[in-house]
């Protein structure tokens, strides 16, 4: 076993480990803290895989932001505790846990099996990934796709606006 | 030497567990958390991809995703706060008045 | 990056450019003065409209190829600009009517058009991801507009969960499909797998993943269950614009996609369609039969209009037959755009405050107090059930016409039996109007009448003097 | 003058022959449209007119025949085109024999109901109903003609159903009373009854034509008769086939067995009706059918030897009944079905004059009877119920029973002195019909017992027992009517009838008393009907059978006396003389052998409970299907909404089972 | 312009003028609507005697033919075409004719909502006279659905007590033959390049036999529905006994030969080797229909229900003659719908003058009313004789044509004649007994007072007795009409029997 399959087992099982935390807790602020960690986790690998830069916004944007985003909101709508269980569609949780072990397996066994060796992970040379390189085709060949984001975002912002407003 | 392959394989673990946690939990922030790591999950087999193809679109595509993941945050917690000012619950299994 | 590129996504560019000065205009107009809002967003529509078909056939790719202006988007983006006309026309009375008044939701629905064009234009499955959620934020929002209805924060949540839980679903789908051919690019994808460079059954996987964001879009059973709650809790005059709006951009992508990058995974997807189209038929019109609100009836009834449309898109993978299927599509959209905003107009001008008046039982009596609307909304309820002579019957001719084309006779049969039962649910509206007594009221101003007027007359014009909108949607099927 | 211009280029009038049809026609219309305008005699002008004229037209037929016997085929207007048959007239000398015997007779009784209607108890001053009587007398007059007149057989049958139409329209004649002026549903089912018998018969009519359609190519009367004998070559079941459905008609029509059920009960109907459609003529028609197609029937022995037995045993039969009947109309009508009976078995033994030579006869002292009969019945009524203008309006003004009927024999007695002219005449029609020579009947009925003693025996044993009841029976009527004294306050106060009817009697008393004439001593009618029916038979009197028949007649006549003329019945309450010696017999006959109740319980009942089960299942299991198919569909639909179940975690496990499908199958795949 | 110097568009279009005059008219003013009506439709027939001067009974093509393009559209064209032949015009003459008359026949029985009544009848007159006149599957189709919304709205509006199940249950059943028809026409113009009928026939479909089958069996199932044949009849005596008068008389006149014409048109037409193969099927169907609807007819209490199984008896005996494939069959079987339409339509009237007066259909309320009313009881005499076939009236020519095409049919014979025949006395079985329900007996004291028919009604019944008589006496003007048509089409399935055999 390599030094990167070992790395990369590590890291995939905390991240597997902190994505369970979060589906168990009964705590919505262990839930978010948890899904910190993944998200943590996974900018790791992808500062490994040759994705400083997106490593760079996983942490800002999502771990930091949106996170926060969500304690902020776990702290206006309060720290409510819900059973997992029971509830009025309380046959939902064990089908839902059932099906989605079927779908885990026929996805792992898919991934594995079916689709064949993908590659290795090439090693990436310098540069790649990096703030210029991702730069120069965010400005160029996806300027579109860009200037949708903020679009998108513009309307987010409205959204919001208007829902929350009195 | 590490194939995709496995970088797939965790990412549909995580993607799964997301699906799972939209499936089972009845706390709405929950939810929209599972929903996020979905998202996670996608972005994760694009940068793996981009690396086994050298190529940096998968990496953008990533850019693409969190913006989008936070547009959605954003609304989405503005809906269910609206919801909570009269409603007093996180609860999604309250919500169903609308059915038939 | 040239100007070139903007010329080929005006329509878009204009809308966008419009709405966001809108929002700020917005700012400046009295709240009793909201009317101007909804006119210049109307405006911005019409000089979309404008610049749609100032596009004609298309101007080719642009931005690097992640939008192309042809002939398909053309039609798409003409029909969505008259659809955003149309929703604004529904909503101008009503919002007024219940309080609700307020310029966002002119602008907020400018975007959402934005959206729905440039998914009909996307030639890039990323573009096409951001496309979606440019359409539906939106609609999430606008959903819970009639604040603090709790219909409509539920409506609003559950759209935007689903939305979100099916979006996950594309974005994986269109990574996987990445994966298997180290593109995004819609064309390119189709050009790796004939080269033989892609990964088969990793892009199989990927497009099953975007069918279901994409069924879901279009409300295709088992991916329409929010449909019925969310058309029901939403505002009247967004249901009409979403009913239509969503499902056009929808089958935009959906064709785009299938028969431009997956013209070659026949054998992979056409079973998966196959199956779809055979469950949202019948699922749709057998779940209507039991509706008691109208706007309920109409949701189920809008699944049910997207299963007759996906027996033609089943057609995808075969050569011959995809174009006269395409340009089935096309014109059953634009026969099912025009027959839904009458529709809805009729129920928006039937709606009471507080949710009133949107039973079936509530149309008691609208034939004899208020013939002509009901005359409209019979007019409607034919089309959509697909007598002659109305834009109805001819969309579902060539819709099975193309089926039996592409020799999916199975499919053509339960299509017409379903609709068979769609008869019922329609008529039963008929039959409430006209054959039971009672005292319905209808509200609405000027405009809305001039909405309930216009199409119905182009309901039963458009079925009687067919050819030219056909001949339209025959030159815009998609070409590689 | 003017009948030498009626006359075409050849000299004959056999281009006006439509008239026969016409002329009733026209009075009908007339009638119709003006009836209740008119008042009564008025109509009465009218129909007896049209009628007569009928007559007038028959008589130029039978002028121009007497030039030129071969006759000639008229066409009138084109009909069936897709068959080739057209309405064309046939003037031949068995057409016109009918032809005069129907606007004959018709005619006078026309002038007898003139009378009779409005005496009848049930006609209470209402123009609308007398006109429509004589509209339905002309109507079947015209539909008589065309029977008789018809080239083809197509044409035939029109006037066989329209005749059946008047039939049945006469006989419900006053579809709201029964024959004693009661309020009932009576009349209206006897005339049902007519009607529909007549169609099971005319069933075997249709078929039996179509059947010669496809093997002659026609219907038409001289390409058939012409072609037979080759199609006789080629399709040797066919003519057999065709003949047998054609008597099935026959057996409608002219009531036989097993059809003949529905004429006692037509003597619902008023009296002139029964004596000219129920005796005279259009019972007649069945006989005057196989005259017609004698070609046909002589191509076949087994046919012809199907229709003698289904005569001969009609004959005995329908006698049997008569015996022990009690009321007057219905000995009548046994009378005309046994006589009938022996027409039939004459044409079934080839004796095709003799036949027609008895259905003269018979139309002459049948109708006689009827006549005389309605007579006393009217004598009757008028005694009970006298009209207003006879000085009474309560009805009930005499001590008669309350069951009592003027047409129930047991009430009547001692009549001859009463009613003189009536009795008179009735008596010379009985005689004439027990076969008494030189009566006009004795001549028939002894040709056609000659004829079919040398063509079947078993035939001949039945018609010389049929004969033989004959006699009793009418001696039995003639006695219990007429002789003895009145058993009832009606009869001891009955008035003879006026000179409309009486002298109607008296000149077909006359008819029936001279018409033997006709064949004997001279065959005037075998040489006249020779011309259409082939060779002319030698007729001519056969000293024996003639002397067995008459001796018969005689015997059994005076048996009659014995029985009932000697010592005759005291009270209507008596029980009949026979009852007591015959017994079961007796009562078996007096229940008519049972048969209507025995279709009642075979055919009748049984088709309404099928129709009954029929509606049902139409309701309970036919639009039940179609009904249930709708409830399961509406069903799975709310199942289907159920699912709907406002849980947003329930939709998104749909979308997710979504997934799975999608997955598996492209894992499995 | 030329669009309407058609005889044949003019005909069918022309009602569309009264009703936009209609609706210029203010809904109080009745008289002046329904005189609107009558005039408009006596025009078109005025227009169809035009039509019917201008044709040449010789000639056994489409004559007066109207054929535009309608669109056109990668690789096949749908045209709007019309035209007349044998086989419908003496159809077409018989709904211009029922429907002025049917709209006369509801001058007092209709007082409310005049305006949408007339403009129903007005419309559905459009859709029935398309149908018999279309030359185009696609044109055709048009018309025939069209033709179920306004009966819908007549039933459904102006009807009895179940009225909307009734008309709801009338469009669904109709509907579900009419879909498959409609993928059967797709997929025929689909194989054959063209809808347009004279192309279509003059090229002769050409497919193996099972898919002719098929396609025969998917347009079998639309027209059967519509005859109805049994078992597909359920829905008639329903929207028969709800639906006003005058739509009965329409639905019974009209639209059910829309069924057989479809038969006539199509499956005969077009698929003659499928005809004959299932020809003893249908046929079998047909005489089960004969017997079975005289039979449950005579089990009715309900009079306008006694008359609708009637029609299920009738048309039996149409569907018989036209699968005896040869020449007398179909012209029986085409006389015998125009005797339908007008004896039928006829009783109808009957029931519906005596519901107008009474408010009631029970068989058992009435009695001797020939009595109290001897016009209406003459009339219904006639009516109800024509309707039994008496010779002499209408029906009788053409069930003798009919049973006489069955039994020297090259596919039927004997046999159907025989049991088809029985038809004829259970017929007699069944209008006699309700003639003496209605018409005998004792009269009821509560109808003492009964009206006899007034002008209008007498009008009405006049001019369909004129008929009655006239085709019972001298068919041969109907049958010139149509023998050469029905000729050539019989040359055809003769020459497909004796390829099958």
């Amino acid at each position: 076993m390599s030094i990167d399959l070992l790395v990369l087992l590590v890291l995939a099982l905390i991240a597997v480990g902190a994505a369970l935390g979060m589906l168990f807790s009964r705590n919505t602020v262990y839930s978010v803290l948890f899904l910190v960690l993944v998200m943590l986790t996974l900018a790791v690998l992808y500062l490994i895989l040759g994705a400083p830069f997106v490593a760079l916004a996983q942490v800002t944007v999502y771990a930091g932001a949106i996170m926060v985003l969500f304690l902020f909101a776990v702290m206006i709508l309060g720290p409510q505790k819900l059973a997992g269980a029971g509830g009025p569609i309380g046959w939902q949780r064990p089908v839902a846990f059932g099906l989605t072990l079927l779908f885990l397996v026929e996805v792992v066994y898919a991934f594995a099996a079916k689709v064949g060796k993908l590659g290795a992970l090439s090693c990436a040379e310098a540069g790649f990934g990096s703030p210029a390189a991702i730069g120069d085709l965010l400005f160029n060949r996806y300027l579109l796709p860009f200037e949708v984001t903020s679009v998108l975002l513009l309307v987010a912002a409205v959204g919001a606006v208007v829902l929350t407003r009195e | 030497m590490v194939l995709t392959n496995y970088l797939l394989a965790l990412s549909a673990v995580l993607f799964i567990i997301g699906v799972a946690g939209v499936l089972v939990r009845r706390n709405a922030l929950v939810i929209y958390m599972a929903i996020e790591l979905m998202l996670n999950a996608a972005n994760l087999a694009f940068v793996a991809f981009a690396a086994e193809f050298g190529a940096l679109d998968g990496q953008i595509a990533v850019f693409f995703v969190m913006t989008v993941a936070a547009a959605e945050v954003a609304v989405g917690l503005a809906i269910l706060v609206t919801i909570f000012r009269t409603r007093k619950s996180v609860d999604i299994d309250t919500l169903h008045r609308l059915k038939g | 990056m040239t100007f070139s590129d903007f010329a080929t996504l005006l329509p878009e560019t204009a809308l966008v450019i419009w709405a966001s000065a809108l929002l700020l205009v917005d700012l400046f107009i009295p709240k009793n003065r909201k009317g101007w809002t909804a006119f210049l967003a109307v405006l911005g529509l019409a000089a979309a409209f404008g610049f749609a078909l100032a596009q004609g056939r298309g101007m080719g790719a642009g931005f690097g190829g992640m939008v192309v202006s042809d002939g398909f988007a053309t039609f798409l983006e003409a029909m969505l600009a008259l659809s955003g006309g149309l929703g604004i026309l529904l909503a101008y009375d009503y919002l007024k009517r219940q309080g609700i008044e307020r310029g966002e939701y002119y602008t907020l629905l400018l975007f959402s058009v934005a959206g729905m064009m440039l998914m009909a234009k996307a030639a890039d499955l990323m573009v096409l991801f951001l496309a979606v959620e440019l359409l539906s934020i939106p609609l999430y929002v606008l959903s819970a507009f009639g604040r603090p209805r709790e219909a409509g924060e539920e409506a609003a949540l559950k759209y935007f969960l689903l939305g979100a839980f099916a979006a996950a679903f594309l974005v994986y789908g269109i990574a996987l499909t990445y994966g298997a051919t180290q593109t995004t690019r819609i064309a390119a994808i189709a050009e790796a797998v004939q080269a033989g460079s892609a990964n088969l059954p990793l892009l199989a996987f990927g497009a099953g993943l975007i069918l279901v964001g994409l069924g879901f879009k279009v409300a295709a059973v088992p991916f329409h269950m929010w449909t019925p709650d969310v058309y029901e809790g939403a505002p009247s005059p967004l249901t009409g614009f979403m009913a239509v709006g969503a499902k056009v951009a929808g089958f935009a992508a959906l064709l785009r996609v299938l028969v431009l990058a997956f013209p070659n995974l026949g054998s992979q997807l056409v079973p998966i369609v196959w199956t779809l189209a055979l469950l949202t038929m019948p699922v749709g019109n057998l779940a209507a039969l039991t509706q008691k609100n109208i706007k309920r009836m109409l949701a189920y009834s809008s699944i049910a209009h997207a299963g007759y449309m996906l027996v033609a898109v089943v057609a995808f993978a075969d050569a011959k037959a995809a174009p006269a299927a395409v340009a089935a599509v096309l014109f059953y959209l634009a026969a099912y755009a025009l027959t839904n905003f009458g529709a809805w107009a009729v129920v928006v001008a039937v709606e009471r405050a507080e949710g009133k008046g949107l039973e079936i039982a509530d149309y008691a009596g609208l034939g004899r107090k208020h013939p002509w609307l009901a005359l409209a909304m019979t007019v409607f309820m034919l089309s959509f059930a697909g007598f002659p002579p109305t834009v109805g019957f001819v969309g579902k001719f060539y819709l099975f016409r193309a089926a039996l084309a592409a020799g999916y006779v199975g499919l053509a049969i339960v299509g017409v039996l379903a609709s068979v039962v769609s008869v019922y649910y329609y008529m039963r509206v008929v039959t409430t109007m006209y054959m039971r007594e009672g005292q319905a009221e209808a509200y609405g101003d000027a405009w809305l009448k001039v909405e309930v007027a216009l199409t119905a007359l182009a309901t039963v014009f458009l079925g009687i003097i067919v050819a030219p909108m056909f001949q339209w949607a025959v030159q815009a099927v998609l070409k590689m | 003058m003017f009948l030498s211009e009626a006359m075409n280029q050849t000299g004959t009038f056999f281009h006006l022959v439509p008239w026969a049809v016409l002329f009733p026609v026209l009075g009908l219309l007339i009638n119709m449209a003006f009836g209740r305008r008119m008042g009564e005699k008025g109509v009465a002008a009218v129909a007896v007119t049209a009628s007569g004229l009928s007559f007038v037209v028959a008589v130029l037929m039978w002028l121009s025949l007497r030039a030129q016997p071969a006759g000639a085929t008229v066409p009138f207007l084109s009909w069936m085109t897709p068959v080739h048959i057209a309405w064309a007239f046939r003037v031949d000398t068995l057409s016109v024999t009918m032809m005069l015997v129907v606007s004959g007779v018709g005619t006078l009784i026309h002038l007898y109901a003139v009378g009779y209607m409005h005496y009848d108890v049930r006609y209470k001053g209402d123009p609308g109903r007398y006109a429509r009587f004589f509209v339905f007398l002309n109507l079947f007059i015209a539909a008589m003609m065309i029977l008789v007149t018809g080239d083809s057989y197509l044409m035939l049958f029109v006037g066989w159903e329209g005749v059946g139409l008047c039939s049945y329209l006469l006989i419900s004649f006053w579809f709201e009373y029964d024959t004693k002026g009661n309020l009932s549903l009576a009349n209206a089912k006897a005339g049902n009854k007519a009607f529909i018998a007549n169609r099971i018969g005319d069933f075997g009519f249709l078929l039996g034509m179509f059947y010669m359609f496809s093997v002659f190519g026609t219907l038409n009367f001289g390409k058939v008769f012409s072609e037979a004998p080759t199609v006789a070559q080629t399709h040797p079941q066919a003519i057999l086939v065709i003949t047998l459905l054609l008597l099935l008609g026959v057996t409608g029509k002219s009531a036989q067995i097993p059809l003949y059920v529905w004429l006692p009960d037509a003597m619902a109907g008023p009296t002139p009706v029964s004596a000219l459609i129920h005796a005279a003529t259009m019972v007649t028609a069945g006989v005057y059918l196989i005259a017609r197609s004698h070609v046909l029937y002589d191509l076949v022995p087994a046919a012809q030897h199907t229709v003698a037995l289904v005569g001969a045993l009609t004959a005995l039969f329908a006698a049997t009944i008569a015996v022990a009947q009690n009321d007057i109309k219905k000995v009548l009508a046994y009378s005309t079905i046994s006589q009938l009976g022996f027409m039939v078995a004459a044409v079934g033994v080839g004796a095709y004059v003799a036949a027609m030579f008895h259905l003269i006869a018979h139309a002459f002292f049948k109708a006689l009877l009827f006549l005389a009969a309605g007579s006393v019945i009217i004598a009757l009524e008028r005694a009970h119920h006298p009209l207003p203008e006879e000085g009474g309006h309560d009805a009930h003004h005499n001590d008669d029973p309350p069951d009592f009927d003027p047409q129930d024999m047991r009430f009547m007695g001692g009549l001859r002195k009463v009613i003189p002219i009536t009795f008179w005449t009735y008596l010379i029609a009985g005689l004439t019909l027990a076969g008494i020579p030189p009566l006009a009947a004795f001549f028939s009925k002894d040709e056609i017992i000659a004829d079919t003693k040398a063509a079947f025996p078993l035939v001949y044993w039945l018609l010389v027992l049929a004969a033989f009841l004959t006699a009793f029976y009418i001696g039995r009527q003639i006695f219990l009517v007429f002789f003895g004294k009145p058993r009832s306050h009606a009869a001891a106060h009955a008035k003879e009838s006026p000179w409309t009817m009486t002298s109607v009697l008296v000149v077909l008393a006359a008819l029936s008393a001279l018409g033997g004439l006709l064949n004997w001593p001279h065959p005037y009618l075998a040489e006249w009907l020779g011309h259409t029916l082939g060779e002319v038979e030698a007729a001519g009197l056969n000293p024996l059978v003639a002397g067995t028949s008459a001796t018969i007649a005689i015997v059994s006549f005076l048996l009659a006396w014995w029985v009932y003329g000697k010592r005759p019945l005291q009270s209507a309450s008596q029980p009949d003389p026979l009852q007591r010696p015959l017994g079961w017999l007796f009562t078996a006959m007096q229940a008519k052998w049972w048969v209507d109740e025995l279709y009642w319980a075979v055919v009748i009942n049984p088709y309404i409970a099928l129709c009954r089960i029929a509606a049902a299942f139409d309701v309970w299991v036919i639009d039940a299907i179609v009904n249930d198919t709708a409830w399961l569909t509406d069903f799975v639909g709310e199942k289907i909404a159920r699912w709907q179940t406002g849980f947003v975690r329930n939709y998104a496990l749909s979308v997710f089972v979504g997934v799975l499908l999608i997955f598996t199958y492209l894992l499995w795949r | 312009m030329d669009f309407l110097m058609n005889p044949l568009n003019l005909m069918t279009f022309f009602p569309l003028v009264g009703v936009a005059i209609i609706l210029l008219i203010p809904r109080e003013r009745k008289d002046a609507i329904r005189w609107v009506a009558v005039v408009t439709s006596l025009v078109s027939f005025f227009i169809s005697l035009w039509m019917l001067s201008m044709f040449h009974a010789q000639n056994p093509n489409f004559q007066m033919v109207y054929d535009k393009i309608w669109m056109k559209t990668g690789g096949f064209e749908i045209h709007y075409a019309m035209g007349v032949d044998g086989l419908s015009i003496l159809l077409v003459l018989l709904t211009t004719l029922l429907t002025p008359i049917s709209i006369f026949s509801a001058w007092t029985a209709i007082e409310d909502r005049v305006k949408e009544f007339t403009i129903a009848f007005l419309v559905m007159e459009v859709g029935m006279l398309g149908v018999f006149l279309a030359l185009d599957l696609f044109t055709f189709f048009v018309f025939w659905e069209f033709s179920l919304v306004p009966m819908y709205f007549i039933i459904g509006i102006w009807g009895g007590p179940r009225r909307t199940y009734s008309a709801i249950k009338f469009m669904l059943y109709t509907m579900v033959g009419s879909v498959l028809m409609l993928l059967a026409i797709l997929w025929l113009g689909l194989s054959q390049g063209t809808f347009y009928l004279p192309d279509l026939l003059a090229k002769g479909v050409n497919l193996p036999l099972h898919l002719q089958s098929w396609l025969f069996l998917a347009f079998a199932l639309a027209f059967a529905i519509k005859v109805p044949m049994w078992p597909l009849h359920s829905w008639l005596p329903d929207a028969h006994v709800e639906a006003p008068t005058a739509g009965s008389v329409i639905l019974a006149g009209v639209l059910l030969k829309m069924g057989t014409y479809g038969f006539l048109r199509f499956n005969l037409s077009l698929f003659p080797q499928a005809s004959v193969k299932y020809a003893v099927p249908i046929a079998v169907l047909a005489i089960i229909g004969i017997i079975y609807g005289a039979m449950v007819a005579y089990a009715q209490k309900d009079f306008k229900k006694l008359v609708a199984y009637t029609s299920v008896s009738h048309l039996g005996f149409v569907m018989l003659g036209l699968f005896a494939l040869n020449p007398l069959g179909i012209e029986g079987g085409i006389l015998q719908m125009i005797n339908h339409g007008l004896s039928t339509g006829a009783l109808f009237l009957i029931v519906g003058v005596i519901y107008e007066r009474t408010h009631t259909r029970d068989l058992n309320a009435f009695g001797g009313l020939w009595k109290i009313m001897p016009i209406y009881g003459a009339f219904s005499i006639v009516v109800a004789l024509s309707s039994m076939g008496l010779p002499g009236l209408n029906g009788f020519i053409g069930e003798f044509t009919i049973l006489l095409g069955a039994f020297k049919s090259p596919v039927l014979g004997p046999v159907f004649t025989i049991f088809a025949a029985t038809g004829i006395i259970l017929a007699a079985v069944y209008i006699l007994v309700m003639l003496q329900k209605v018409f005998m007996g004792p009269v009821k004291e509560k109808n003492l007072g009964l009206k006899d028919l007034n002008w209008r009604e007498i009008t009405v019944f006049a001019v369909l007795t004129l008929f009655i008589f006239w085709i019972g006496l001298h068919p041969a003007p109907f049958f010139n009409l149509m023998g050469p048509s029905v000729e050539k089409l019989a040359h055809g399935l003769q020459a497909a029997a004796v390829a099958m055999h």
